[in-house]
Parts: C-alpha cells; structure tokens; sequence
C-alpha cells in the first residue's frame, strides 16, 4: 500500500497495462515529452518509445477517429482528451460512431478504446475549462462512461476499461488529480465497472454522488454526524450502465434521497437517478429526491467569487442534507 | 492500348516530391487482356444487379438504393490494384462494384437492399451495403452513414497495421462531398505525418446531392490538397478502368514500401439521382446527364476488348446473360426471404456477459 | 385557415419572415435548387436568390460556426442541419460557443440563430437517420430547444424561434412532415417558447410528451375514453426552458404522470420531468411517474420489425395508460 | 531600409492565381519612419506590460497567462496595415501587443489578467482577453478557448458583412496548432468558394503547446495551403514588422475589392512557456531558446529606427520609461480594484424577459 493522488494512480495504470499488453497504446495532445498537461503519461514516453506515446496533432475529431480505427483493427488506444471541454470536435466519433460499431455490425466488430478526459472545475479554468460533460455519453447506449473519485478507485477503474471490450469514457474530475490521496495496493487489482460503492453507511438519508463533490458529500455527513443525522454516501463510479441496484437498497432503508453533482441540474445525471428512485421505490419514499446542482449558467466563470458562486461545497450541500432530513 | 489510356492519369502538386508516386514510378505490373475481361464482367454483373435494385426501389419493393452506376470503372479499377484478402476497406454506401469485385455476391447484397434475414453485413440494422463482413472472410467495414466518418477510423486502422508490422493496404473510399469536412482534413494530415499504409480514395462525381462541385470548393482537382499534407496526389480518370488501376496500384506501392499515403482521386460521373429518394430533375439539367452517358465506361469497356480480339458477341452476349441470370436467381431468393424478427433486438449493444448487457 | 402539412407549415413560417425581415437568410446543404432533401426550403431560392439561400459544402461544424458568426453580425440565419445524426460535429460550435456567446461577453455579443434540425425515426432510416438528439442540447444553458408536433405549432413557433435574441435549436420530427395535417391560420401569428400546451384535457393521469409520440399519446388517450378513463394530453413544445408550471399544475389535478418519448430512456428528457414532478408535487402523487421511452440499444434498426421494435406505438403507450391507471 | 526587409515575404501556392496578392501588386502606403516608431512603441509597452503579467503570476497574483513575447512585430505589423474603426477582429488568446495596437489599454488588459471588476470583455467571466469589447468602440471578439472554433465564426461574420454590402475586412486570428483543426479547413473552404472578406492570420510559433510543427504537419509552411482552397497564401517573417505590415495590407487590399481571402502565415517563435502553467523544460532543448532570443524583433526595430536617425538615447529612454510608468499605474490601479461579486451571477443568461431569463 502507498500513499497517491489521483494522477498517480492514473499513471501507474496505465502504466501497468501498457506493460502488461502490447497492445494498449495511448495518444493524445502532449502526453509525450511534456506528460500531459496534468502530467498523466509522465515518463511513458520513456519508458515505451513514440510509437506507443503519440502526441497528436490538435485535432479531437481525428484523436476519437483514429482511437475507434485502431480499435477497430485489433489496439486498445487508451486516448486523451486534453480538457473535457474540447471533446465535442469528437462526439461525432464517440457518441455517433463508437457507440454503434458492435451493434451496427452485428458484433463482427468491436471497439475497445479508453477515452480519459479531464473534467470539471474548481479550478479557475473560466468558461471554458471546467465543464462537466458527463451526461451526454452517459445518455448513450453502447457506451460505458466511468467517474471515479478516489485514487483507489481511479487505478482500478482505469484498468478495467482498458481490458473492457467496449468504448469506456473515463472521466477523471480535474480538481482530484492532486488534492484527493488516498491509499493505493501496489500492482494489480481491478473494479468492477458498473458498480456503485457505499462510502459511507448510514440509515437517515441516501446521498448519491460521484466525482469531486462526492468528497464534499462525505464532509457534510460527517458534519451531519455530529448533530446526530446519519448519512450513507454512494459513490456512483459508473454513470452507465447505471447501478440502480445499490441506489434502490440504500433508499429502501433510508427513506430519503439526495442526488449532488457540480453539473448544471436540468437534464443533469441527477434527474436520471432521481427518476428511478421515484419510479422504483415510490411506496418507500417520505421525501421528494432532492437534487443538488450546479446553476443554470452556461459555464463556471472565471473570476474567484463567481467560480464559488458556482461550485457545490460541503456547507452547502450539508444544509441541503439538513432540510431534507427535516422533511 | 491498354497502356494509351493511363495517359489520364495526372499527378498533383506535392510538396514532398520525394514521395511522388511518379518519382518513384512503381506503378503495378501491366494488365492483360484476360484481367480487363474479368473486371468487363465485374462492370456487367454491377449495372445489371443496380438497374434492378433501382427498378425494385420504384416498384416499392426496395426501401432505399445508392446507385454506382458511372462509378463502375474507378472501383472495379481500384479493387484489381490491391488485394482482397490482404488489405482493409472502409467503404461509403455507393462501392456497388467494390463489394462484387471483392467477392460479396449478388443475393447478399440483395438481402441488404430488402433489409431481409440473412444479410451479412448488419443483419439488416443498417443501411445496405452498410456494417462489416466477417474478418476471416473480407476485411470491409462501412458500418455508418456519417459522411467522412470513415477517413479517421480507416487512419487509425492503417496505425494499427503499422504499429504491428503487418503489411497491409487500407483503402478509405469517400466522395467529393466528403472532402468538404473537417474530419477528412485531420485524417489526411495525420496520415502524412505517420507515413501510414493508406489510400484515400475519392470518386468525385462532382455532386454532394445536388450541390454542385462549384459550390463545395473554389479549386478545380481534389488531388491537388495532397500538397497541403506533404503526400502525393493523383488526379485520374474514373471512366478508364486501367488508369485508375494503375494510380491505385502506385499508391499501394508507396503505401506498402512505408512511404505513407496517397491522394488518389478518380473523376466519375454519377448517371442517376443521389439516392432513390432524390430528384435530380431539380437541379440537374437533362443536357448534363446526356453527354456524360456517351462517355459509359461499360460500352467503352467493350469496345476496347471487342478491338482486342478478347471479346467477341457471343462472349458479351454470354457474360450478359449470366449477369441476368445471377440477378434474377438472387432477386427470387433475397425477396423469399424473411425479415428478421426482434429476437436479437438487444444483443451486441454490449460485450456478452459485460456490465449492460441485456442479451 | 388552411390545412396543411408539417412541412408545409415550416416552409410558409421561413418564407413569411424571409419576407418581413431582410436579416434573416437561410444556409445548408441541398437546401437551393433541391428545395432541401424534405423540401422545406422549396421555392425560396427562387424567391429570394443564392446570397439568402445558400447551399453549404457538406461541413456541419461550417454550417454552425458560420451562422453563428453571421448571428454574431447582426444578421439571423436559420440553418438546416440535413439530418439530426448529423449534427455532432457543429455541436463544439453550438452546445460550446453559441450557448456561451451572451454569458462570456456579459451581453456585448448575442446569437440569434435557429438550427432546424429534422430528428426522429420511424421512417425506415436505420441507424443513422432516425436519431432523436434533443436531450444533449436541452441540458446546456443558453440554448433554447424547440419540438413542435403540430403544424400549427410549428409555424408560430419557427416564427418565434426566428425573432428570438438567443440560439434556438428547432427539432422538426421528420415522420410529422407529411404524416401530420392540421389547421394553420394564413400570415402572420406567434407562439410563444417555453409554454407547454394541454392538447387534450382530463382528469385521471397527466401524460407529458412532445413530437411523433405525442400524436400516438392522443391516440391512445382516445382509446382508453372509450374505456372511461380520463387522460390529459401536454405538449411540451419548448425543452429549454421546461414549462413546468403547466405539468406540475395537470399533475396536482391528476395524481399521476406519465412522460412518453421516442428517445432511449436513461438519461433522456424524461428523467428531467420525472424527476421534476417527483421534487416538486411529491405529496399530491398517487403513484410512481412512468416513463415511455426507446429501448436502451444504440440506435434505431432499419429492417421493419426491428424499427417497430424501438418505435413507440399508440397500443404500447395505451398498455401503459392502463397500466397507470390502475395503481 | 523598410523595402529591403519585405524580401522575406514569400508567396505561396495558389491554384487560383488570378487572386495572388503579388499579380494585384497592391501593397500599402509605404510605411514611414514615424509610423515605424509608433510600432516600436506599442511593441515595447506590450512588451513590458507581458513581462509584468508573467512577473506577477510567478507571485502568484495572476492565475493564468499566457505570453506574446515572440509575436509582438507581427501583431503590431498586422493592425497597422488594417482599420481598428471599420475592421474586425477575431483573437485567440496570445493576442497582447494586439489589443494594444487596437487602443485597449494596460489597465483594462491587467484587470483582465487579475479577473477583477470592471473588466471590460467579459466582466472577469472568462480568462484572460477573452470576451468582447463594446462594439461601439472596436469590432473585437474572442469569447472561446477552444482553439479554432472562431474560424468558422469569423467567416460568418464576413459572410455577413458581405450580404449587406458593408467594406470591412474581418481578421481571424489563429495558431499553427490551430491549423491541424477540422474546423479550419472548413473556414477556409467556404471563404474562399464565397470570395469573403476576410485575411485567415496565423502566428505560427512551432508549437502547440509541447508539440513541435514536425508533429503537427508533413509540410513546410501552412501559407501553402492557401492553394487547397483556391486562394493566396503568404508566409512572411514574424519578427519583422514591415514585411507582416506589407503582406496583410495586401491581403486587405484583395478583401476591400472584393477578391477574398488570403491566408498570411507570420513565421514567430515563443520566447516563453505555452502559457504559465507550462514547463517547456520538458520539451524544449535552452539553446533553441537563446538562438531564438538573438532574432528578438524589438531590438532589431530599436536598430533601424536608430540607423535612419528617427531614434536616439534620449527618446528611447523616454519611451521605454514611460512603458514602464503605465505599466505600474495600470498594476497599482488593477489591484487595488475588487473582485466582481456575484450578484450579476445569472444576468446574459438569456435575453432579458425572454423566457429561461433568470435575472
Ligand atoms: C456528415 C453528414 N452530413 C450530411 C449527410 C447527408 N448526405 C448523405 S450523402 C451526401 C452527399 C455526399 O456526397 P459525396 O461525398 O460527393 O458522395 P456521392 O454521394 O456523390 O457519391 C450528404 C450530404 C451525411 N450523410 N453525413
Ligand atoms: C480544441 C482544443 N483542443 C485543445 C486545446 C488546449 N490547447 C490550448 S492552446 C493549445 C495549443 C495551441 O497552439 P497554437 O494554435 O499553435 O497556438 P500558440 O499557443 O502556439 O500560439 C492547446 C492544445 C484547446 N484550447 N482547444
Ligand atoms: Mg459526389
Ligand atoms: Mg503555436
């Protein structure tokens, strides 16, 4: 066990995987001798030559396209996204192309790519570098879309998605790669896509989150606890195929159900899963879900005030926690 | 004779001259007689088989058809340069001719054009002529409508071949309309820089529906943008079967001797509307349509092989009624078969037993 | 009045605001001499000559980024986007840029565009013609998403979508073009964006849908009178902003609620209203919300039984009116 | 003096040579000494305002920067040969010496860089020279970070100034990086089949970031691809003011007549990191750095204002000193100034009493 942060754990699996596989390769914007701009392939170049590290032109359209191409013809592209904002020159290949190629060839062709795309804000990233993108390839099947929100989680999420033979959006909160540590088993593990993961149990209310906010969700429980409220924290990991399950159980023995996410709420990830609480567990419910979320703004802004205005925060999100234990 | 006609075939302006198709001149080993008579046959059995998918659309019988005719020679030219069981193809929805030359049959394709039971490609989820065949068979895939789609996809297939050694050709097919998009501007870019084993291929019927050549771009060769990746372009007639056999088999060389890719653009004509479902009498003016029809590369084809001694008129009238006969034995078939049931509906959405599966 | 198609209604509202305001042009492909592969544009070239109808190279991101800069300089461009499928390359130019041009210039620049974007199956189009792509863009603030069902509907709509000072994206269902007749006034009228409307009123069960699908729900809702239950009918019009007014006021007389659409389910509009009435009218429902929705497989499949197999129908929509009912 | 530094303007490639900037001959007004001097100025207040920005990110008082050091004489050679009242301007983000050239001031510029109230392109909402300014002041926009996406916009914006007959040229801004981007093919493309009035200005440093232009392209120069579209294409050297001067003015030259677009390529180098959160260390060997620094544009003017005796001791002192004294008044004021509050928050959201609007 050591101690990492997010980024590192990124690394080390993908690392490990390129080691393990010869045909995981990576590629994206400056991921060769500048290791990314977050420093996520620092020293793969190195250690795998250009031929498996390949800094692309500035192109996104093309980093989807060939991803899907080289995936097509038997690779596993692990490909970067450089900002989660810059990925809509790609939709085209992943959510239009990528998505489809199984099921549009009957299965006689398959796409195992990984795209990793950096998201989220909270970090002075303006307008345009610090969206939360999710939900748009959360909405489409033949996709698998991950979002983990520890390191541990991270390593082994990533491996799984890169052994996964489907396309698997990986979504990597940018503000986690250096602040959230956590510990981390040295080698090899994997988990599971496609389940959720109760970090914190509790009977009062069910909290549902993923990404950086989930942290904040499990600030504000503890908060909560100290004035005797008793939360349970699910970590979503995966946003689809969604674990309705684990979310179905805690509700049924809470009674009470919050969704927290940092993206915008209408027609967010949080609609989804309170549409399912609401329509699977109706008889359980003593509250309506209550659905935490960003502003409906176009984008974060930029200046210090007004990027806080925008983000979730645990006092926030603990006075939500508040209201609806009351309810 | 057969080498007369390669006279069509025009280089385009590269900036890298040392990966010129010409400076390099291994073109393919010439045709024979015997080659041209085959892709003739090829040429025959391709009309014959859309002239009745045509005709089945307007009777109702057929949902949607891309017709190929105009576009025989350049694909059955292209095909007869590379190899079948070697190389890769990204094809778009109008390769009629590539799917015969490489071997698909007629009551395949016809089951896609019924969207019946049985159709290889997609199992009729698709578009006909749009999916994959079975790898071991044919390495053809086309499973989208998006145009220009396939130009990154086919880069990165050709990256994977390279990345592995294997010595292989990808043909990615798109029309002039396709030139147009931005993915085909990075595609090529990427290429060239890699050096990949890829053909762009490009038959320029000089129409994207109906939007006319002169509206989609202010230059007047599409072979001409090779120079603005560094790779060499050739501009050739799609009419002439044997010019564009040579062009492809030039750049398949380039390709498999690691000088990267190349431009090849073959002029063609598009004889009928964009699809079945478009009227071209809106915008297409019937002179247009008249003249182009004198230049049909299948009579052309005749003649040259009649002036060869090759082809006599009991061999045409031979291959002509075979085409017929093959059509009609596939038409029968492919309309007696059934359409496929929802049984399936739900599987390969998702890898077998991965998270989301529902087979 | 007269009766008129879908179609029809489209071309008569661009043609008439062609005509009352020389800003407004129109841009796309085939849309010239073609008339549009619909014919929605047929005529106006004529009318009104290559500079106010011109027909663009096949480049989607083009299509969007021009008429945004074009919008940008004063002038109010309707562009046609061929076939929703298509639209995923100009989305970094509308969900990206044209949502943010008033929010990141504080109002210094605005983007008074409409993308007609003709979506929806049931016309034989397979996988890659029969997208139904509203929910991507009816999450981004900014936007303001339009899908009429009606021609009458649609005409004053497109009008108000033409005069609008903010990006409007007009989803026209292709299967309504010829399909759907009705009554539209001659000249000039307006409907207002984001109000819903009741297209039939009752007392039992709120249904809410939008396009194709809302056709079938009256269908069904028809059926199940004869049946003696009492079925209102709302037609959202607008997706962004979401009239919740007018479905929460129907539910709180109802009870129960329905969302139907032709859309995959996870993550579709659905989840948006769903989750909305089950937030905000909680304590007034008798019975879970249901959802109608495509099935959770990539695209719609162009063999006919398979595409009856995705498309909703006015028996499955009455099944589940029945199924509601009875809670 | 002036004339012979022109020689390093090079034409590229045109497949449309009736529209090459050099057959139409039509230049700018030579420049004269005083306007040289102007140029100097504004290069050495951009100059040292960009030192002072990056001075105080590295003291952590500016979040994000990123520089012109490297671009000023191609900027300030650009504006010089356009209209800042009739023309337009699309920027990318390396646009400092621009915005200067353009009047925008220190103060405004450095409010900006500190995401401070009264910011006046987009009221701190957004990085750093991102925004728009009042209109009726100076026709700038640049509300993206997305690299490319003002291509596109940029043509529509000449696009309509072209349908009502307004006599403007629009400038797009953009980097080497930029090119690789779908979305500029597509720009370029429709420009040029719509003869638009509109000069596609690319300052290619080499770099994208970490990525050097031999990662980015299999070709020498990016003005050659002015030829894929039919239209003139000029590369030119960036560090020399009057050669950037002469290349853009004839490009406006051909827009104001109605002759399209050119593409210009300012051949520059980026004296610093990609922005402040970069480490070129990583990727970029010193002595390509120092080689560099030896070409720097705002001595060599010094040199040639000196030589023609428009510049001595005394007037240099006098302006670099006078740089320095705004550049700190603008510091002292923009820091003193507060950060917005987010009581506007949900304002420009949509238009005011429209429906969705929130404010
Ligand atoms: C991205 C995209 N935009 C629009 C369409 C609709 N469409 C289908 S084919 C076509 C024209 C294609 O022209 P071209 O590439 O020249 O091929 P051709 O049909 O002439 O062989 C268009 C516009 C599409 N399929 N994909
Ligand atoms: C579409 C997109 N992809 C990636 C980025 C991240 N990014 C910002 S600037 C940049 C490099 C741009 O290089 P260039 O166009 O040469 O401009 P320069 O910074 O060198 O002046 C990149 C990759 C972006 N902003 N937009
Ligand atoms: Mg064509
Ligand atoms: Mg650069």
């Amino acid at each position: 066990m050591a101690e990492m942060t997010v980024i590192e754990a990124v690394r080390e699996a993908l690392r490990e995987e390129m080691v393990r596989d010869p045909v995981v390769f990576t590629m994206g914007e400056d991921i060769g001798a500048r290791g990314g701009v977050f420093l996520a392939t620092e020293g793969l170049l190195d250690q795998f030559g250009p031929e498996r590290v390949i800094d692309t032109p500035l192109a996104e359209a093309a980093i989807g396209g060939i991803a899907l191409g080289a995936a097509v013809n038997g690779m596993r592209p692990v490909a970067e996204i450089e900002f989660g904002d810059f990925i809509w020159p790609a939709v085209n290949q992943i959510i239009g192309e990528a998505a489809r190629v199984r099921y549009g060839t009957q299965g006689r062709r398959t796409a195992p790519l990984v795209l990793r795309v950096p998201y989220g804000g909270g970090v002075r990233g303006g307008l345009f570098h610090s969206q939360s993108i999710e939900v748009a390839f959360s909405h489409q099947p033949g996709l698998k879309v991950v979002a983990p929100a520890t390191p541990y989680d991270a390593k082994g999420l990533l491996k799984s998605a890169i052994r996964d033979d489907d396309p698997v959006i990986f979504f990597e909160h940018k503000r986690t790669y250096r602040l959230v540590k956590g510990d981390v088993p040295e080698g090899d593990y994997t988990i599971p896509i496609g389940k959720a993961d109760v970090k914190r149990t509790g009977s009062d209310l069910t909290v549902v989150s993923y990404g950086l906010v989930l942290h904040y969700c499990l600030e504000a429980a503890a908060t909560l606890a100290a004035e005797g409220i008793d939360v349970e924290v699910i970590d979503l990991r995966t946003l689809r195929p969604l674990d309705t399950d684990t979310v179905l159980e805690s509700v049924r023995k809470t009674s009470k159900a919050m969704v927290v996410h940092e993206d915008t709420k209408a027609g967010g990830i949080g609609g989804e899963i309170a549409a399912v609480i609401a329509e699977e567990v109706f008889e359980d419910l003593d509250a309506p879900v209550k659905r935490v979320a960003g502003p409906e703004v176009p984008a974060m802004p930029f200046s210090p005030l007004l990027e806080a205005e925008f983000m979730p925060s645990a006092e926030k999100i603990a006075a939500e926690m508040r209201e609806l234990a009351a309810y | 004779m057969l080498s007369e006609q390669s006279s069509s075939t025009k280089l385009g302006h590269s900036d890298n001259e040392s990966t010129g198709a010409h400076k390099h001149g291994v073109g393919p080993p010439p045709l024979t007689d015997a080659d041209l008579l085959e892709m003739y046959r090829t040429m025959v059995l391709s009309r014959t088989l859309d002239q009745r998918i045509w005709q089945m659309n307007r009777q109702g019988r057929a949902a949607i058809v891309a017709s190929a005719q105009g576009h025989e020679a350049a694909q059955v030219g292209a095909i007869r340069a590379l190899d079948p069981e070697r190389d890769r193809f990204y094809i778009y929805y109008r390769e009629l001719t590539t799917m015969l030359a490489l071997g698909i049959t007629p009551l395949e394709l016809l089951l896609g054009f019924l969207a019946k039971e049985g159709e290889p490609l997609s199992g009729a989820r698709q578009f006909p002529l749009h999916g994959a065949i079975d790898r071991d068979r044919r390495d053809i895939v086309s499973f989208s409508n998006v145009v220009a789609t396939q130009l990154p996809q086919a880069v990165g297939v050709a990256l994977a071949d390279k990345m592995r050694g294997e010595q292989r050709v990808t043909v990615a097919y798109f029309g002039d309309g396709a030139s147009s998009m931005g993915e085909t501007h990075e595609a090529m870019n990427f290429a060239s820089i890699h050096r990949l084993p890829i053909i762009f291929f490009c038959e320029n019927n000089k129409y994207a529906i109906s939007v006319p050549i002169s509206q989609q771009m202010n230059i007047e060769s599409i072979a001409t943008r090779a120079s603005a990746y560094g790779m060499p372009g050739i501009e050739v007639n799609g009419f002439d079967p044997v010019a564009v056999y040579e062009a492809v088999g030039a750049a398949a060389n380039l390709a498999l001797s690691g000088q990267g890719p190349t431009l090849v653009e073959a002029v063609v004509e598009r004889f009928l509307p964009h699809t079945s479902d478009d009227d071209d009498t809106r915008y297409r003016p019937p002179e247009d349509l008249e003249g182009i029809r004198d230049l049909d590369p299948i009579p052309a084809t005749e003649k040259i092989l009649r002036a060869s001694g090759t082809l006599d008129d009991a061999l045409d009238e031979e291959i002509k009624s075979l085409a017929q006969k093959i059509v009609n034995q596939a038409t029968e078939d492919a309309e007696n078969a059934p359409f496929p049931e929802p049984q399936d509906f739900y599987e390969q959405v998702y890898a077998p037993g991965s998270p989301g599966d529902q087979s």
